[in-house]
């Protein structure tokens, strides 16, 4: 089961999750990372922007490659994309897999892909101002683990 | 017709538009005259690349625009 | 937020880490794994023993562990004891941090522990017949990369 | 009173029973004498770990369980 998405609205991880695991009979493990706007750093709203045309053939090419790499049976990534407020979700990855370690790792790529090497750009807002956000170097280095 | 320039991300602040029309066809060398001083500094880094007509280019200086593509400028990404 | 359960009936994951990620407000992300009893295997049931004076203190003392190494805001840990029928959960792990690295890690960490490092007895019934099961060895594997 | 055995997991089928009374105190030696010869030989591997009075044993060749306390033989662990 593969469901790649951009999305445009507030989605609700809970529901997603559920339907994936219910469509993946069998399985032996879902790991699942649901990222938010934080909500403590003084940020009042979050902004994703993308290019049609690159983000989500993007986010189809990972999967392609998150298939190949890691003995998965399904593969859920959501990401959100406009103006979004503190707590509500930005992104949603799920894998299934027979095996924890397929299931945990594969979550773990697509995350770092989609932090740093995905077509999206970030911004947020505090006491008024936009300020554009750029990938940690933390961010940098856990992309690169993959390249080894 | 003519080539689109789409400007992305914080390169949108850069050059104080979303989008610009120019003439077809357009390179790289013509590229850099007419987006404006910062936003070429910008080209020039490894870390901002550029997609003609949907693709990105492996090479930006072998741009090649021709009438009707939409040229975008991709300055560092940060999603999740 | 720390919830560590041993659980003696079947349960709903989404509804534990519904209320979990609602415990920790100001969170950036969620991680969470969720084990299920294989129903592709000719598994016919499986059943988790436990020792009652070390399984619950043991899963404390991984949480504290847990909590002492990564920078997290939460965990939850609630494992299935008893008699379980395939596709039932058997286990599932939450960490909520403000960073994906912290909550990522921690469900790795928790579960590999779990696995091969935690006070439970598991067995299969495959043709009426039950047979105990020991970790495999990539189990041990994964265990070992926590001691580095 | 005396000392309850328990056998966990599979040294509980090896066993054939779920646990024991013996008489207080009981000592490692004690311990291999009365639980059979097959639960004695996992004893001696390094795998199977020995708790007593609910706490596991760094040196299950210390063991000194007194009256009232309960010996848990656990075999290799497997959860999750």
């Amino acid at each position: 089961m593969r469901d790649i998405r951009l999305l445009s609205e507030p989605f609700n991880p809970g529901a997603l999750i559920g339907e994936f695991t219910d469509a993946n009979p069998g399985l032996g493990g879902v790991c699942t990372f649901v990222g938010e706007v934080r909500s403590d750093t003084g940020v009042e709203a979050l902004e994703l922007s993308h290019y049609e045309p690159l983000t989500l053939p993007g986010m189809e090419q990972l999967a392609d490659r998150t298939f190949a790499r890691f003995d998965l049976m399904g593969l859920l990534m959501v990401h959100r994309i406009g103006r979004m407020q503190p707590g509500e979700p930005i992104v949603c990855v799920s894998a299934a897999a027979k095996h924890r370690r397929a299931a945990i790792d594969a979550v773990d790529f697509c995350m770092d892909h989609l932090k740093a090497a995905a077509w999206f750009w970030k911004r947020e807002q505090r006491d008024g101002q936009w300020h554009w956000i750029e990938p940690r170097n933390d961010d940098y280095a856990d992309l690169a683990r993959w390249a080894k | 017709m003519a080539v689109t320039i789409l400007f992305l991300g914080p390169l949108r602040d850069l050059a104080g538009r979303e989008a610009m029309e120019v003439d077809a066809p357009l390179e790289w060398a013509g590229l850099l005259e007419v987006v404006g001083a910062d936003v070429a500094d910008q080209l020039q880094q490894a870390r901002v690349n550029i997609a003609c007509a949907g693709k990105v280019l492996a090479d930006k200086m072998a741009l090649q625009a021709q009438d009707g593509e939409e040229v975008a400028l991709l300055p560092p990404v940060s999603g999740g």
